[in-house]
């Protein structure tokens, strides 16, 4: 029951902070793009005289959204049109279940593991859930009856399973190096340091070349600019060219929701999820020698810190690329995953393997 | 004022907030207009900071019809399509003389204002206006929204030509 | 090449085609028998020293009102006659516009290695259709006649599309000609797909 | 016959021609301001200057009569810069009046000035001021400081009207134009002296500021006030109905015609014409709320095979529809001779007969000796030996009294009333047919000289109102056997084949000058 | 004749793998970012007041200010005693392109004067702002500097101007009552006479 | 959005090509034209392109209103370089005039016509990098054309629709202080274009879109009569500018960019290498014209208000204020007597007089008037001229006959992109949808000059 409870409690955590990012998501993306591009973004909403920056413009947003009339086109697909939305957002926030945000709390006998549910392979379940979420999108383009939608959907199928191998192939690496596909086990496997403990042992230092394919194959996941194709504005306005309202609303939601996921997935694999840099259960060790003890309470507080700080500064740098490339054409984009990323990440797992085989501790 | 229609009442006017300050346009962009359409949604006037920053390529997700330029006969039915495709609660800014009356352009290929066949709420004259007049016009736009919303009903059609059949 | 060769040398080629010359403000200009302007065309830009890659333009003017403009009332009563603003005299004066024809296709055409125009007129009526489209020597030649049709209604013998491009397939008469009023409007045509 | 070479042409003139004259056979048109053809030679102008050979100054085209191997330029360097001076001297003192002024569009100097004026001028004295606006009578105002003192219009009233208001009193640039004290241009011709004031001094009192002269658009047409079929220019205005309250008609102008009128116009044809665009009959009235054609012509179309028919036609009609009455109404009582009161009448222009088309009627056989009389027709409708009665135009009321027209519209079956404006036969009849007005429609009148004219239709009729002849050709073709004519044209052709009188004529040979009825004898020379 | 072929760029190995370009994009946008994120948090602290941080001009309470020869909304001049300088001599209506202004000129009692707009309207939804009418007014009645923007209306007869709100600028609503001495007929003043004739009016 | 064809689920298992409706209202269609396109899954395997949305009927127009009152239409001929369109309309009608306008005049227009152009070629590379998803790009296009379309309100009036050429000469000078907002403007334009192409050239996922895509081959070029950028992008090096120099073009140094390939890549190089140039005319124009009116000048005389200066002249007394100099409303700045020799023809059957003139005398007054009331007017020769100037897209033609009267009697425009959208449809056969919008973006197609 208690557990139940503390898993609850986490998960109410865990999803009321993911949705109000991604909320956040949209205001940050304005301002940032609004401070890339020398305006000032949205700032004139305002309750009781306050503006906040324009931060109520995100609220008011949604507002809108959900009182918005909602339009299913004749010769469509009822049912999975109104599925399709609802796909997206399930799976894109299932995925935050098997994401680690900090370390083990300790309160009395207990030992709380801040992550919703652990599973021994979350990697796997991580990616099955960004896999299915695809479907939402293939729904929406086949259930709109219309050109536009079905060459968005078209796209975004061909394009998520062709970055799917790139990506699952990129992290094969970091699981031989960590050999753990429990995500808990990997972030906490990533606190150790190397180099006379002067750098940490994070999946970056361990797998660089892995890190990049990871980031372009995860932003390619996503839909972001520059791998944005399917709901390419200019070309074919995208999948959901037929939805209007809260559906809408949730593909938008999504968009962020992946971004959010997959900032916090290249942190859990590739920066050390939680762990902040020379900081150990007990307290600081610095690789000059001195340490700080620090508290556990304290520990978990800088853990999850470090882990938001991380993801925050992976969502702003994906918003940063989004603002500054163009887009890929559909056959580069086919291309640099199939005959880019896709060997590469195998060579890199070749010679993961081959490294491993002949420095690594098993040998 | 009973409890609850004053509930309802402030739910309508948070609605009207709301709406007022998330305004997706479709923008129908077809002549001269556009250039200080462009201009009024760039750097220097960002209509973004009225909440108008995103432009929907797709009716269905559009608050607001921008009709920027020149209506022909050719264009009208068009028009009129993407008007019809849009979803409730919508608005018609007719952005330009040419939508608004017609303008100069009085001859067999031009739609004599676009209010002959979608109801206009906002005119934004001027040829084109400069981004001031825009946004003032965006402003009015945002008024007459939240007046909707605090009132209970839409402020009465204003007089316009009749619409002509498409 | 000089104004006279240029108009000479098409004058020699096809002396019975050409029906006159001139040069108003420089624009060389030959007036041509309607059936021989692809041969005349044809000549233009293969001919080695006239060379005239360039179909720059393709337009026609109607001509059945001109000169017959109301008078304003003014000067009806005045009975004064006001001086054109420019009495700058041209060596080679305009002569009038074709006398006969009421619409003249209009031709200029540019050479980009001699640098030279010419253009070329053609009176026709509405009734021809023998006059020959050049979409055969210049792809280009496809839009502007068929802009020319859609405006006048003049036919081009061998067009491979001749219809409208910039009115409506539904659009009743031709908007450039005199007799069209500039602002009667046809009735709104509905979605047509 | 001496001839002479004016701008390198020769042409030959009747001695006594002066060179202005001799230009205008040629077609060369040389500035006057004071030269009118039609008055004495007044020579003050100066503007008409001309370079002649072997001459030491420039010469006044307007008084130099010809000689036998004269040469004349028109065009010179040094021409233009002779009328450049004179220009300059018209200009010293004239106000800067141009947007106020009725004149401008339409005045001699703006002309000529852009011609040749002297276009930075050196001039830079303070204007001498004299009274503006005075008006001089009913239908002219004055402006002394725009008049260049020509003095046409002195010779006008001297020499046309013989009544002599106008004098030019003092001296020098104090030289100003005026009536005399105690007497007003009163004369019936005043009007006149507007059309030949070449600058805006005098401007006429109804159209003041109505509208801009450039804004109008001219019919040619003939006047409908009187027998004598003056050759009027009607000018209108459609596009821009904020002007003149709307009304469409701005003014009327003189059109010269050597046997009709010459240059001139009475008063009452040139301020005569507000009836076009008041009081018109706008819509089909009937004893139902929804008339309309369709229905109007219906109803008559049956009654008129079946009953006994009357028509009192209108001299105002034209031919062409006189004629198609006598053709659609075979076996009805028509008549055009309706007896009206005559009006005034001078030995000038002014005729008693105050339609256009008597003469016209009579020769159609629909008035004169052989037509019966309108009164006649009316007895017989009140005695029931009719059923229909159509009333074109006229008002019975005014004709016969109050008390016969009510007593007819009770005892016919139907009275129709077919006209342009309310009148009170309009309220007793039963159906009301609204038409066009002359300047409507196209046709032909017969002046009293027997001189066939064409009216031709400058705008389009007002509101509902329909041409009688299109009227009357819907009706036969409800009626019966189709008529195949389809406008004014063709049954004028019909007509001339159908009438001798007509014979030959057709609207091309009309045209602008008329042709005269040959077996019209001159009843009168014209004036 | 100078030629100049422009230079295709080849791109070097290292560039072919999208890196340099991506991080030399994410350089300057980013320089952007931060030195802008920089300059509007020094606002807020009134540092660096002078170095604007954005070009945009917040409208409506920052005014970007009009260039002195801009054409904006147009107004009527005015004698001394507050009466149009206008005479209705209508070579702006003559001239205007787009037929907005319509002007009904009438008799004024002073001789001098002569003439004056009875009534004097500008329809805004037509104006296309070419200027023509204050380039031929031979009064200087007109002008297009009042410099006012917020022309937008709910109506089309919200555009239309009257010679009231023409006269004066700050007017925004037409007034109902006339309190100007100089002869002028209220009653026909504003759009009435407009479009009230029968047949002128084309159907479109 | 428009979308034809649903797709019939019945058939689902045919292959079928998929008939797509882009357009005409659609993000990268500019609004106003059409493609039906039959896809095979990307590829276009054929395009019908379809135009006319934005006709509004310029020629029937000109038509209609006197000579000057054409002007205010051909702005909105390519309302992005409007002052081009200006400058060829009234070349034209000064070719048929046979008048020629002052040689300071000359160097005006040519100053705000390259401006002109600078803001067109912007927005085309803008336009293109944003339909590429490189928004931020657009927007640092549209902010330093924001810098020049200030630069062309000081001297217009107006920001894009200047109405500013007249025929026999423009309708002011430029003002005293030109030259240093001239030069901030284009520092930041060179600031701007420095960072487009950083962020562009060389970036390879630009690069790949770029090349080799919308290719057209010389000999092609110039059989469609393509000219401008377009065609220079193929090789050839025809630029109205230089082969058939009008106004002072030929009294400038200035370098004509062409391409080799004729790809979409070239086109964006072009146009990115002919803003620099047209900067660079700008600047040689500026140091090279000839000084205007000195303003503290004995000709001109003592300022009197307009208003004032109308009423002295209305009761007759001239000697008070001839000589003075007006002052005017200020959209008028610019245009008084001093600076009238300077941007005016000596022609006075053509050009209105300067306000003081009108204001002042009864000549100005009655000369005023001539110009502007209908059937008056400027009024040309009978005849017909061609005058082609160089427009932003390429060679832009008027073509003008008069009947003597106030009006012309048929002007014809040579628009250059109808050339270049007739070629438009071979272009995208082949290409894959998405090839589709940097084709489109680099014909730079204006609906108001496609379509008039």
């Amino acid at each position: 029951m208690e557990d139940l409870l503390i898993k609850l409690a986490l998960a109410g955590i865990v999803y009321f902070g993911v949705l109000n990012l991604a909320g956040l998501h949209t205001w940050v993306e304005r301002k940032q793009s609004a401070l890339i591009q020398d305006r000032i973004g949205a700032n004139r909403a305002s309750i009781f005289g306050f503006t906040f920056l324009g931060l109520f413009h995100s609220i008011a947003d949604a507002l809108k959204m959900f009182t918005k009339e909602d339009i299913v086109p004749t010769g469509a697909n009822r049912v999975l049109h109104t599925l399709a939305p609802m796909f997206s957002v399930f799976f894109a926030l299932a995925a935050f279940a098997a994401i680690p945000f900090g370390p083990a709390l300790e309160v009395g006998e207990r030992t709380i593991e801040l992550q919703v549910a652990k599973i021994d392979v979350a990697l796997l379940y991580v990616f099955a859930m960004l896999s299915v979420g695809v479907y939402g999108v293939i729904l929406a383009g086949f259930a709109s009856s219309n050109n536009y939608a079905i060459l968005g959907g078209l796209r975004a199928t061909a394009q998520m399973i062709s970055y799917e191998i790139a990506l699952g192939i990129s992290v094969v690496g970091l699981l031989m190096v960590y050999e753990t596909m429990d995500l808990g086990e990997l972030v906490r496997a990533q606190g150790q340091t190397i180099a006379g403990g002067w750098i940490p042992f994070w999946g970056i230092v361990a797998q660089p070349v892995a890190f990049i394919i990871f980031v372009t194959a995860a932003l390619a996941e996503t839909k972001r600019t520059p791998f944005d194709l399917p709901e390419g504005e200019s070309e074919i306005i995208g999948y959901f060219v037929e939805y209007s309202g809260m559906k809408f609303g949730m593909f938008f939601l999504t968009d962020f929701l992946e971004t959010i996921m997959v900032a916090a997935l290249a942190t859990t694999l590739f920066f050390g999820g939680w762990q902040v840099p020379y900081l150990q259960p007990e307290g600081f060790h610095f690789p000059w020698g001195a340490e700080l003890p620090v508290a556990n309470w304290l520990y978990v507080l800088l853990g999850v810190m470090s882990f938001t700080f991380k993801v925050l500064a992976f969502c702003w740098l994906f918003m940063q690329v989004r603002w500054t490339l163009p887009r890929f054409r559909y056959d580069q984009l086919m291309k640099l995953g199939w005959k880019g990323l896709f060997p590469i990440a195998v060579i890199n797992v070749v010679v993961t393997a081959v490294l491993l085989l002949l420095f690594g501790e098993g040998s | 004022m009973t409890e609850k229609s004053f509930l309802t009442t402030k739910l309508d006017e948070a609605l009207g907030w709301a709406r007022k300050f998330s305004i997706f346009q479709y923008p129908f962009v077809t002549a001269c207009c556009g250039m200080e359409y462009m201009a009024t949604a760039c750097s220097h006037y960002d209509v973004d900071r009225f909440g108008a920053g995103f432009p929907r390529f797709s009716p269905r997700q559009a608050d607001v019809l921008f009709v920027v330029g020149t209506i022909s006969h050719k264009m009208a039915p068009v028009l009129k399509r993407i008007h019809d495709q849009m979803a409730e609660p919508k608005w018609v800014i007719a952005f330009g003389v040419c939508t608004c009356t017609g303008g100069f352009y009085d001859n067999y290929a031009t739609v004599k204002g676009i209010d002959t066949i979608l109801p206009v709420d906002v005119y934004i004259p001027g040829c084109p206006p400069r981004p001031e007049m825009v946004l003032d016009g965006l402003m009015k736009l945002q008024d007459k929204i939240a007046t909707e919303h605090r009132t209970g009903e839409r402020p009465a059609p204003e007089p316009r030509p009749d619409i002509l059949e498409v | 090449m000089t104004t006279s060769s240029l108009i000479e040398s098409v004058t020699t080629e096809f002396p019975e085609a050409v029906t006159a010359t001139h040069s108003f403000r420089g624009d060389d200009t030959l007036v041509l028998q309607h059936q021989s302007v692809l041969d005349v065309a044809r000549f233009l830009r293969d001919d080695a020293a006239l060379q005239m890659d360039f179909l720059m333009d393709l337009t026609a003017v109607d001509y059945s009102t001109f000169g017959k403009g109301a008078a304003p009332a003014f000067f009806a009563s005045s009975g004064v006659n006001v001086r054109s603003s420019s009495q700058i005299p041209d060596e080679d004066p305009w002569p009038g516009p074709p006398d006969e024809a009421r619409f003249a296709v209009v031709y200029h055409f540019y050479s980009s290695t001699h640098r030279h125009r010419l253009r070329l007129v053609a009176p026709v009526d509405e009734s021809v259709d023998d006059l020959d489209s050049l979409t055969s020597l210049w792809p280009g030649a496809d839009w502007l006649e068929r802009e020319v049709w859609d405006m006048f209604g003049i036919r081009f013998r061998g067009h491979p599309n001749l219809k409208r491009i910039l009115m409506y397939a539904e659009f009743e008469g031709h908007p450039l000609r005199k007799d069209y009023p500039v602002n009667k409007r046809q009735p709104l045509i509905g979605p047509s797909n | 016959m001496p001839s002479l070479t004016i701008d390198g042409r020769e042409v030959s003139v009747p001695d006594g021609t002066t060179v202005i004259q001799a230009a205008e056979q040629l077609g060369i048109f040389i500035p006057r301001y004071c030269y009118h053809p039609a008055l004495s030679v007044a020579g003050n102008c100066r503007i008409c200057l001309v370079e002649i050979e072997k001459s030491p100054k420039l010469q006044i085209a307007c008084n130099t009569f010809v000689n036998e191997g004269m040469v004349v330029h028109t065009g010179s360097e040094e021409v233009e810069s002779g009328r450049r001076m004179v220009l300059e001297f018209l200009l010293a003192n004239h106000p800067l009046d141009c947007p106020v002024c009725d004149q401008s569009g339409e005045c001699d100097l703006q002309n000529f000035y852009m011609n040749f004026g002297l276009y930075n001028p050196r001039f830079r004295e303070h204007k001498v001021k004299k009274q503006k606006a005075v008006q001089v009578g009913p239908h002219v105002m004055l402006d002394q400081e725009r008049c260049i003192l020509c003095s046409r219009c002195v010779r006008f009233t001297d020499e046309i009207t013989e009544t002599g208001e106008f004098g030019i009193f003092n001296r020098g640039n104090r030289a100003e134009l005026g009536v005399y004290p105690g007497t007003e241009l009163d004369n019936p011709y005043s009007g006149n002296v507007v059309d030949i004031c070449p600058v805006g001094a005098l401007t006429e009192r109804e159209f003041r500021f109505q509208a801009r002269v450039w804004y109008l658009s001219s019919a040619s047409t003939v006047c409908n006030g009187c027998s004598r079929g003056c050759n009027i220019d009607m000018h209108y205005v459609l596009d821009r109905p904020h002007l003149n309250q709307g009304k469409r008609v701005m003014r009327v102008k003189p059109r010269y015609h050597g046997d009709v009128n010459e240059w001139w116009l009475c008063d009452e044809g040139r301020f005569g014409f507000g009836w076009l665009d008041e009081g018109r009959l706008e819509a089909v009235r009937g004893p139902t709320e929804d008339a309309s054609w369709e229905h109007a012509l219906n109803v008559i179309a049956k009654l008129m095979q079946e009953k006994r028919v009357g028509v009192i036609a209108s001299t105002q009609l034209t031919n062409e529809e006189l004629f198609l009455i006598r053709e659609i109404f075979p076996d009805a009582r028509v008549t055009a001779s309706v007896p009206e009161r005559p009006g005034s009448s001078d030995d000038f222009l002014i005729k008693p007969d105050k339609t256009p088309n008597t003469r016209g009627a009579a020769l159609l056989g629909l008035a004169g000796p052989n037509a019966p009389d309108a009164e006649d027709i009316v007895d017989e409708a009140i005695a029931k030996k009719l059923d229909v009665l159509w009333i074109m135009g006229h008002d019975l009321v005014d004709l016969f009294g109050a008390e016969k027209a009510r007593e007819l519209s009770e005892s016919v079956e139907l009275l129709v009333f077919s006209g342009t404006n309310e009148s009170p036969t309009a309220e007793l009849a039963h159906w009301v047919l609204p038409t066009a007005s002359y300047v409507e429609k196209d046709g032909t009148f017969v002046n009293c000289d027997g001189r066939v004219q064409r009216i031709g239709q400058a705008f389009p009729p007002l509101a509902d109102s329909r041409e009688d002849w299109r009227v009357l050709l819907d009706l036969a073709r409800l009626a019966g056997p189709s008529l195949e004519w389809s406008s004014p044209a063709e049954v004028f052709r019909e007509l001339s084949e159908a009438e001798g009188a007509f014979a030959n004529m057709s609207y091309e040979t009309i045209s602008d000058q008329g042709a005269l009825i040959p077996s019209a004898k001159p009843t009168e020379a014209a004036s | 004749m100078a030629i100049k072929v422009v230079r295709r760029p080849t791109l070097t190995l290292w560039e072919k793998t999208y890196l340099p370009q991506i991080l030399r994009g994410l350089r300057i946008t980013s320089g952007h970012f931060f030195r802008n994120l920089f300059l509007h948090t020094a606002h807020v602290f009134g540092r660096f007041k002078d170095v604007p941080a954005s070009v945009t001009i917040q409208y409506p309470e920052q005014q970007r200010g009009l260039m002195s020869r801009f054409r904006s909304r147009h107004r009527l001049m005015s004698r001394e005693d507050d009466t149009p300088r206008c005479v209705g001599c209508m070579l702006c209506e003559t001239i205007c392109p787009a037929k907005c202004i319509t002007i009904v000129p009438d008799e004024h009692p002073n001789p001098t004067v002569e003439k004056y707009p009875v009534s004097f309207d500008i329809n805004l939804g037509m104006c296309v702002y070419c200027g023509y009418c204050v380039e031929v007014c031979p009064e200087d009645a007109i002008r297009m500097d009042t410099g006012i923007l917020d022309v937008a209306s709910y109506s089309r007869d919200g555009m239309k101007l009257d010679i009231h709100q023409l006269l004066d600028p700050g007017l925004r609503k037409p007034i109902a009552t006339c309190n100007l001495d100089f002869p002028h007929k209220c009653g026909v003043s504003g759009g009435e006479m407009k479009g009230s004739w029968n047949g002128s009016e084309g159907r479109s | 959005m428009d979308t034809t064809s649903t797709p019939d689920h019945e058939h689902a298992f045919e292959t079928r090509d998929m008939l797509l409706n882009i357009g005409p209202a659609h993000p990268a269609m500019h609004g106003i034209i059409r493609i039906i396109a039959e896809l095979d899954g990307e590829l276009i395997e054929s395009a019908d392109v379809e135009i006319g949305y934005l006709h509004r009927a310029f020629e029937k127009m000109s038509e209609n209103v006197d000579y000057n009152g054409v002007i205010p239409y051909t702005d909105r001929l390519n309302y992005v370089s409007p002052l081009i369109n200006n400058m060829g309309y009234c070349m034209a009608v000064e070719k048929l005039l046979g008048i020629t306008v002052p040689e300071r005049c000359h160097y005006v227009r040519v100053i705000l016509s390259e401006i002109s152009r600078i803001t067109d070629h912007l927005t085309c590379i803008g336009a293109v990098s944003m339909e590429l998803g490189a928004f931020t790009v657009f927007l640092y296009m549209i902010k330093a054309r924001e810098f020049l379309w200030d630069l062309v309100e000081k001297v217009t009036g107006a920001r894009l629709t200047v109405t500013y050429c007249r025929v026999g000469g423009v309708k002011a000078d430029l003002p005293d202080d030109f030259r240093a907002p001239c030069e901030k403007a284009f520092e930041e334009t060179r600031k701007v274009i420095k960072e487009a192409d950083a962020l562009l050239t060389r970036n390879r996922i630009f690069v790949d879109r770029m090349c080799g895509t919308g290719v057209i081959t010389k000999e092609e070029a110039i059989a469609y009569g393509i000219t401008g950028p377009f065609l220079r992008s193929t090789g050839s090096e025809y630029d109205v500018r230089k082969d058939c120099p009008y106004a002072v073009y030929d009294q400038i140094d200035f370098d004509v960019p062409v391409g080799s390939k004729g790809d979409n890549m070239d086109r964006y190089l072009v146009r990115l290498e002919e803003m620099e140039q047209s900067m660079r005319i700008v600047e040689i124009a500026l140091s090279q014209m000839p000084d205007g009116p000195v303003l503290v000048n004995p000709e001109t005389g003592r300022p009197i208000p307009a208003s004032e200066m109308v009423d002295l002249g209305k009761l007759g007394e001239i000697s008070t204020i001839s000589g003075g100099c007006a002052v005017t409303a200020p959209s008028l700045e610019g245009s008084g007597r001093g600076a009238h020799p300077f941007i005016a023809t000596d022609e006075k059957r053509a050009f209105l007089p300067p306000k003081e003139d009108t204001y002042g005398s009864i000549e100005g007054l009655m000369r005023q008037f001539k110009l502007v009331m209908h059937g008056h007017g400027v009024r040309p020769p009978v005849g017909e001229v061609y005058f082609p100037v160089e427009g932003a897209n390429g060679e832009l033609g008027f073509y003008v006959v008069s009947d003597g009267s106030g009006r012309a009697y048929r002007v014809r425009v040579r628009p250059p992109c109808f050339a270049i959208m007739s070629v438009l449809s071979k272009l995208l056969v082949g290409g894959s949808l998405a090839d589709m919008t940097p084709t489109f973006g680099s014909v730079n197609m204006i609906g108001g000059e496609l379509d008039r």
